[in-house]
């Protein structure tokens, strides 16, 4: 790491999760991430340490900063507050915060708009469902999960406009039995499609097994569905971190906020379910054709066309129309 | 060689960290006697019964019944060697019901599995050793105990519901049923362990009649009590332990009570006490007409009226169980009474907190050392210092000064003689002997030179140098002009302390006297109810003059 | 309505299988005198093992029976600690939760994201295929996994342990006064164990539930917090058996209320006398996380009433719960 | 040929063991986790020249050491103080969290200078964990309640009420994030010395004051009396609900100020989820600091280097996060275990067949 800037400069960086990564949820969507930059640059050596409470993210930041890192990813919210303490303190090092809203001279923070791919699988439910009702099992209600809701409910409406999308909030990012039951609640409302923002995949697997279709989130989950499985918004997080992680060998990071779409690969959704009917495979594949050339806002005609990204990121707090209920 | 005895337990020791609760003690009980034991507290009685019930292995000795060896791991093993044993303390589950509490351990199977029983289960099923355990694991019968457990109650007279729960029962009820947990495991040997303590007189006398029916029935009863009248009225035989020992084994009807009491407490008197007389000062207690409930509820004074002056001694003798801890406890001021009202030095502190009786200059020596009189795991200082670390003397920089503290628990232990203490703030109390643990607590409640001095049995397990020492230190304090209140089993103390006596019975006092004119037999009778003509009655006026009740019913 | 009912009441009956199976546990355990805090490790030990071995066998029942075994295991290290060794059993179970958690994420993590065919709802046997149009009910009662009626079952047959066996009488006798039962020649030792071990394969049942019929895939730390409801759950039981399931359904329709109230919006209308002030109470009680408080709260209130009433007949607390027992070594 | 194992009590502990088994326990406890690292194929002594020695010999290690400390150790108090008078309080991490709460609220809607701010967020903190922990207290003392139940299921009520207060009436935050607001520079704790904050100041001075109560004063005369016998302590005038209500609000007031110095300190503000389990983990350093407070800083130390050394064993050895909280648990197990072994005796004999000579008959 002493010859950043030069061809032929080692970088070596650091991961620090808020789960453990064999959760298949958020954590192991950056961690594969991650194996897939060290995977590809022998000039990048990684680290990771998983399960670490937002409490105690703050000695791990330091101990990595203080022991040579380059560059260091916080995943998660909570490490807003302690990576700008660390990352203060170490002005050489650079820090990359996921999901949060700061930004300072080194620390950066990144985020993609996956509600892109919400619009996408929300454009398929709307054109699989049957009874109109769209289930939606959901983790808080803070800005990140309703721009996926919201995003959704926008594309199933685009081409079936008599859908409703009825939401259960868990209050927890993981909490199997409560989003099991949460999906189970949302089956006796008659849903016959089912989404989810977990960590886990209980929404899923409820959904699958009462036999309807079933998205997953964050990484892809056709496994669990079987051939219930329609498809999910997931994370392609080395999009991101390549790029930058050449950046900073090249000596040309600098400390911005990343928001990018489905054009740059960070987030996308999965493979179709097997039993995904071919009409929907191609209009929905040419949805995203036109979100990728950026013909299509997914917010135009909404009540949030025209809102500046840093209202969208930080600052939805309502429903659009079709949502059943009010957000809590 | 004559036919065995029934049973007998040869050279049986017992030893305790600290104590020989038994020291190669041989007992012989033969069929269908009543064989009193007797001793005084901690003479090993309920040691030794519990070594032949198989709750404690012993260091030595053997146990022979009909002739055979017994090896007692177990309770079990002596339940099926045909031996039952009535706790002390009740052996009761409050919330199960009398038959449940009485067939536990047993293992009924329920009625179907019975193999005496009507049954649709085809007899060769039911005889199968595997049908039967699990049916004795996975099922119980109540049904068929209960009309056994029932006979057996109407057979010896006792009025009980098998289906009513423990905690409905009274004390004499109670005790019923740990007699029935007994016969209904048939057995030929049953131990009683001061059956009567908790009994009235009129309940006292069934249990004898239904004790009589048994040996009749070629039960034999090994019998424990304080009471010598109870002795006397149904026991053939009574082996005497003191310290762990045999003292000796008569015929009751060869012994008279006096004799048996002199067995028993009658500890050679060492040295003669030089009382010298003091001018009585103002009253420091005052009773009146209090009435206290003991732990579980029930009336344990019935209205005593007390009066201590500063300076005066009085003894309060009586067999245990008769008030005397809660009367103790009153005086104190750790129990309420519920009527009545007490006076410390001139001041009305009914229904007043412990710590306002503390303050008033009232110490306090309990019954039970280890429960309330100290701290066990706490050091010699702690301890020697319990009723004075509030003391203004103790104030230190810092608010209590502990250097102090420790400097007065050491003058204590020098001044009370108190062996065994290394270091102060490093010997815990619990690691003292009875009788220096004693010495302490005296040491801490005299120092203070209190004006009231409630002593409750100050020198029982205490070693004959201590006692001296003890009851020394008590007249000096009574020449301080401190007013105590002493409760003793011991006559010889009451008398050679007193200056006034007075006999405590079922929570009354029944016999005033003075030392002078004391005469020990009628003490003695007074203690245990045979004071009084019939034994069972009670004085129709309670609160009359005592002395008149006693002389009454010396009829 | 009828069909929110329904939902409500068939959601009941899934969540409560948990606290029945871990109450039930907890209740043996407790009625011989030994409070066992470890509940929640104990139940993701068998979380776990039951999902692994239904990923390799292929058989959720075989499953079962090793979630069962985990759960006995664990509860095991509870016992020599707490009878043969009397430790403290409260910080022996709660270093249990934390060591029942800590392997189970430690060894869980290779399971993460199996699949398995677990215990799906079959209606009742014969007749329930019927049962089950009946309105409201019908879902609730007749069609429901198989270890929801394991656990339904096993209540009756905990009660008629507890209270219609000699094996139970003697197990209630070491929990009030184990040194009666031993004069009556009861082994406390053997009796203790024995409740302590089948507790905790109640728990590990419980946790197999939850894996194999509830959730249907492993996840670290799934438990999420059910472990100390099921403590809870006793002493709102009273230490009765029939009132854990009682209980069971109370909490259960709690946690199954927390995600169904929000499908009602439940309110005053604006001209009701009051709206202004009654509907931000009603919000905030109807709230998630304010809902959730009310179980440990009912269980404060029922046992301190219980205890202010001091009805210790009333008041099933064994009462020699914490007490290690020793003969004459004390 | 059977073997009999003997227990017997000890009249007394010898002192060697008084002292020896928390060390032996720990080594013990240490031993079985080597072979839980085997399985993870790390060397067990790199993994503890990890965890303790690489841990405080490094600056970081060392000051984050200290920082964990600060609310283990007051933690540890708010168990040790009841525990002194015979009670017992699982609850600490509900005090905890209530007592973070409270003084938050205080350092986001009161004006004030720091040097008045932060001390009275601090009174307000401890005012909000005695209080949830008077209630267990006065239960159990008024009507014989059991604390512990209490304590603990209270602990579980403050957690849920921290979630709902920081999504409902204290969000804060620019956005729409579940936590309050930044604290302001006025209610943060200052720094002494490599980001340890004054906390740790406090702490101390919480550690003297406690051990001064317990060591000088007449109240610690009584909570220890109380706690030996309290039968013996009513006799001698103290009174139990006094006692009982004193050390249970002392205690909750330790943790609320542990929860507080936390978060002013150290964390900067609260967010959803904050359940640092110091409570929790207070309840063991309390059992091996019983004899004093200095003992519970003590204990709170080795608490506070097994976490730090334990995250550091993830960072730099790749140990799961799993396994080190096994460790600890290991740890904790073994050290309760010792209690045992200081109270009895084992003894453990191999006998042939019958052991007494025959004496058939005796002398009849
Ligand atoms: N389990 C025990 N551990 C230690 N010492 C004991 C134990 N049981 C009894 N002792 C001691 O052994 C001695 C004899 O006690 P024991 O109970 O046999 O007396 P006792 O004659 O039944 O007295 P009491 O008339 O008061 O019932 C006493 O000094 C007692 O303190
Ligand atoms: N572990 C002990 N250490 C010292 N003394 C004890 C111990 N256990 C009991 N004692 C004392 O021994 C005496 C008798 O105690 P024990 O428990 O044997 O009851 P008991 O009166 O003999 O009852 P029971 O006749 O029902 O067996 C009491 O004075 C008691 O305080
Ligand atoms: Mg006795
Ligand atoms: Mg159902």
């Amino acid at each position: 790491s002493e010859s950043i800037g030069s061809s032929d400069a080692e970088v070596s960086a650091a991961w620090v999760y808020n789960s453990e990564v064999g959760d298949q949820g958020w954590s192991w969507a950056h961690n594969e991430g991650r194996k897939a930059v060290e995977e590809e640059y022998d000039w990048l050596s990684t680290e990771f340490t998983e399960a670490v409470a937002p409490e105690e993210s703050q000695q791990v930041f330091r101990q990595y900063a203080d022991s040579g890192a380059d560059i260091i990813f916080g995943c998660t919210f909570g490490y807003q507050d302690p990576m700008e303490t660390v990352a203060k303190e170490y002005p050489e090092v650079y820090f990359e915060h996921n999901t949060g809203y700061l930004t300072l001279e080194n620390m950066g923070r990144y985020m993609g708009r996956i509600y892109q791919a919400r619009y996408l699988a929300g454009q398929a439910a709307g054109m699989l469902t049957e009874t109109n009702q769209l289930g939606y099992v959901a983790a808080y209600p803070i800005p990140e999960v309703i721009r996926g809701i919201n995003a959704y409910t926008l594309g199933a409406a685009s081409v079936n406009d008599s859908v409703t999308t009825k939401v259960r909030w868990t209050n927890s990012w993981f909490d199997p039995p409560a989003e099991s039951e949460a999906a189970s609640a949302l089956l006796d409302e008659n849903v016959d499609v089912m989404a989810q923002h977990q960590d886990s995949a209980a929404a899923l697997t409820e959904a699958a097994d009462a036999g309807i279709w079933a998205t997953g989130y964050d990484a892809p989950m056709q496994e669990q569905a079987g051939d219930n499985y329609l498809t999910s918004p997931i994370w392609h997080w080395e999009a991101f971190y390549g790029p930058t992680l050449e950046d900073v060998r090249n000596g040309e990071w600098e400390a911005d906020a990343y928001w990018k779409g489905i054009e740059s690969g960070v987030c996308d959704i999965d493979d179709w379910g097997p039993e995904v009917p071919q009409e929907v495979r191609d209009e929905v594949g040419s949805t995203r054709e036109e979100i990728v050339d950026g013909s299509l806002d997914v917010w135009a005609g909404s009540k949030f066309e025209g809102e500046s990204d840093e209202f969208l990121f930080q600052e939805m707090n309502s429903y659009v129309e079709g949502v059943e209920g009010e957000v809590p | 060689m004559a036919e065995p005895v029934f049973l007998e337990m040869a050279g049986i020791r017992k030893e305790f960290p600290g104590v020989v609760a038994n020291d190669r003690v041989d007992l012989r009980v033969e069929r269908g006697e009543i064989h009193g034991l007797l001793g005084e507290n901690g003479a090993g009685k309920s040691t030794l019964m519990k070594i032949l019930y198989g709750l404690y292995t012993p260091d030595e000795g053997e146990i022979y019944l009909d002739g055979d060896r017994l090896d007692l791991d177990s309770p079990q093993d002596a339940i099926d060697a045909g031996i039952g044993m009535v706790h002390q303390h009740f052996q009761l589950i409050p919330r199960l019901t009398v038959a449940e509490n009485v067939v536990l351990g047993e293992r009924e199977p329920a009625t179907p599995f019975r193999p005496d029983a009507e049954s649709p289960i085809p007899e060769a099923v039911r005889s199968n050793r595997v049908v039967q355990s699990v049916a004795e694991r996975f099922s119980l019968g109540l049904d068929a105990p209960t009309r056994r457990i029932q006979r057996l109650a109407d057979r010896y007279g006792f009025d009980l519901d098998a289906g009513a729960k423990i905690s409905e029962l009274d004390v004499g009820q109670r005790q019923r049923v740990e007699i029935l947990k007994a016969l209904y495991r048939d057995v030929d040997l049953l131990i009683l362990d001061e059956p009567t303590a908790v009994l009235t007189p009129t309940e006292a006398e069934r249990l004898f009649d239904s004790l009589d029916r048994l040996t009749d029935e070629g039960l034999s009863i090994i019998f424990i009590t304080h009471k010598l009248d109870e002795v006397e009225s149904i026991v053939d035989r009574v082996t005497i332990l003191r310290e762990g020992k045999n003292a000796g084994t008569a015929v009751v009807s060869e012994v008279t009570q006096a004799d048996l009491a002199e067995m028993m407490v009658g500890r050679e008197v060492l040295f003669q006490i030089e009382k010298e007389g003091v001018d009585l000062g103002e009253p420091v207690l005052q009773l009146q007409n209090v009435h206290a409930d003991d732990d579980r509820g029930i009336e344990a004074l019935s209205g005593v009226d007390l009066t201590v002056r500063a300076g005066e001694v009085v003894g309060i003798a009586g067999v245990s169980g008769n008030g005397q801890n809660e009367l103790a406890e009153v005086a104190a001021g750790i129990r309420q009474p519920t009527t009545g009202s007490v006076r410390v030095d001139g001041t009305d502190l009914t229904g007043a907190a412990p710590r306002q009786f503390v303050d008033s200059g009232v110490s306090f020596v309990p019954e039970d050392r280890l429960e309330y009189g100290c701290a066990a795991d706490l050091s010699v200082m702690h301890n020697a210092t319990l009723k004075e670390f509030r003391d203004q003397r103790f104030d230190g920089p810092l608010g209590l000064d502990y250097d102090e503290l420790e400097a007065y628990a050491e003058t204590l232990v020098e001044e009370f003689d108190v062996r065994g203490v290394e270091d102060v703030t490093e010997t815990k109390a619990g690691d003292l002997s009875g009788g220096n643990l004693q010495k302490l607590i005296l040491a801490r409640e005299l120092d203070r030179n209190p004006a009231l001095l409630v002593a409750n049995q100050p020198t029982r397990g205490v070693d004959v140098g201590a006692i001296e020492f003890i009851r020394e230190a008590l007249l000096d304090q009574r020449m301080n002009g401190t007013g105590i209140v002493l409760f003793s089993e011991d006559l010889d103390e009451i008398t050679d302390l007193s200056d006034r006596i007075l006999v405590i019975y079922e929570g009354e006092f029944v016999y005033e006297t003075t030392p002078e004119e004391a005469d020990r037999d009628r003490i003695g009778l007074e203690m245990t109810g045979g004071g009084r003509a019939g034994g069972d009655q009670r004085p129709s006026d309670r609160h009359a003059d005592v002395t008149a009740a006693a002389s009454e019913g010396e009829r | 309505m009828a069909g929110f009912l329904a939902g409500l009441l068939d959601a009941t009956v899934a969540a409560a299988t948990v606290f029945i199976l871990a109450g039930l546990g907890e209740l043996i355990s407790e009625r011989a005198g030994v409070l066992n805090l470890g509940v929640e490790g104990m139940m993701l030990g068998g979380a776990l093992g039951g999902f692994a071995v239904t990923v390799v066998t292929n058989s959720p029942w075989i499953g079962l029976a090793a979630g069962v075994l985990v759960g006995m295991a664990l509860a095991l290290i509870h016992a020599f600690l707490c009878i043969t060794l009397k430790a403290n059993q409260v910080i022996s179970g709660v270093m249990l939760t934390l060591l029942g958690t800590g392997l189970t994420t430690f060894y869980g993590s290779d399971w993460v994201g199996e699949r398995i065919d677990g215990f799906a709802e079959v209606p009742v046997p014969l007749v329930g295929q019927y049962l089950v149009e009946i309105p409201v009910l019908g879902e609730a009662l007749f069609r429901n996994t198989p270890t929801d009626y394991l656990a339904l079952a096993l209540v009756p047959l905990t009660w008629y342990l507890l209270n219609r066996t000699n094996l139970g009488l003697e197990l209630i006798s070491v929990g009030e006064d184990p040194e009666m039962a031993d004069t009556m020649g009861v082994s406390v030792f053997k009796l203790r164990y024995l409740a302590v071990v089948f507790g905790g394969g109640f728990a590990g049942a419980a946790g197999a539930h939850l894996s194999l019929a509830l959730v249907g895939n492993w996840s670290n730390g799934m438990t999420a917090g059910q472990g100390w409801i099921a403590v809870a759950l006793v002493i709102f039981a009273q230490w009765r058996a029939t009132r854990i399931l009682l209980g069971a359904y109370l909490f259960g329709m709690l946690s199954a209320l927390e995600l169904r109230s929000q499908g009602l919006s439940v309110s005053l209308g604006p001209d009701a006398p009051l709206a202004g002030v009654l509907n931000p109470i009603i919000e905030f009680l109807l709230n998630t996380q304010i809902m959730s408080t009310y179980p440990y709260l009912a269980t404060i209130l029922v046992l301190s009433y219980a205890v202010i009433r001091s009805n210790s007949d009333r008041l099933a607390v064994p009462s020699a719960l914490l007490e290690p027992y020793s003969r004459e070594t004390d | 040929m059977n073997v009999e194992v003997d227990l017997t009590a000890r009249e007394s502990t010898p002192r060697w063991l008084a002292y020896g088994a928390p060390v032996f326990t720990v080594l013990a406890a240490l031993a079985v986790s080597a072979l839980v690292l085997l399985v993870v194929d790390v060397s067990p002594v790199d993994a503890y020249s990890m965890m303790f020695y690489q841990t405080i010999t490094t600056q970081i290690g060392a000051a984050q050491t200290l920082i964990t400390t600060v609310p283990l150790v007051l933690a540890g108090l708010a168990v040790y103080l009841p525990l002194k008078a015979g009670l017992f309080n699982i609850g600490a991490e509900g005090q905890l969290v209530i007592g973070a709460l409270a003084g938050t609220w205080v350092g986001l809607n009161v004006s004030l200078p720091g040097y008045a701010l932060v001390p009275l967020m601090f009174v307000v903190a401890g005012l909000a964990g005695g209080f949830l922990a008077a209630i267990p207290a006065w239960l159990r003392a008024r009507y014989d309640v059991n604390e512990i139940i209490t304590s603990l299921l209270l602990s579980f009520v403050a957690l849920e009420i921290l979630s709902y207060v920081v999504r409902g009436p204290m969000r804060g935050s620019s956005g729409n994030f579940p936590q309050t607001a930044q604290l302001p520079a006025a209610a943060r704790i200052p720094e002494l010395f490599m980001r340890v904050h004054v906390g740790l100041f406090v702490a101390l001075l919480v550690v003297a004051a406690v051990s001064l109560l317990m060591r000088r004063s007449r109240l610690g005369f009584e909570i220890t009396f109380m706690g030996s016998n309290d039968a013996a302590a009513v006799q001698a005038g103290m009174s139990r609900i006094k006692v009982y209500l004193l050390v249970f609000v002392l205690g909750g007031a330790f943790a609320g100020m542990g929860g507080i110095s936390e978060i002013a300190g150290v964390q900067g503000r609260l967010r959803a989820g904050f359940e640092p389990g110091y409570g929790f983990t207070a309840i063991p350093i309390a059992l091996l600091g019983r004899n004093s407070a200095v003992q519970v800083l003590l204990a709170s130390l080795f608490f506070a280097l097994l976490f730090t050394g334990g995250t550091n064993m993830e960072i730099f050895l790749g140990i799961p996060a799993a396994l080190v909280e096994v460790i600890q648990a290991l740890i904790i197990l073994f050290l309760i275990t010792g209690e045992f072994f200081k109270r009895y005796r084992i003894d453990v004999s191999v006998e042939r067949g019958s052991v007494t000579p025959d004496t058939a008959g005796g002398d009849a």
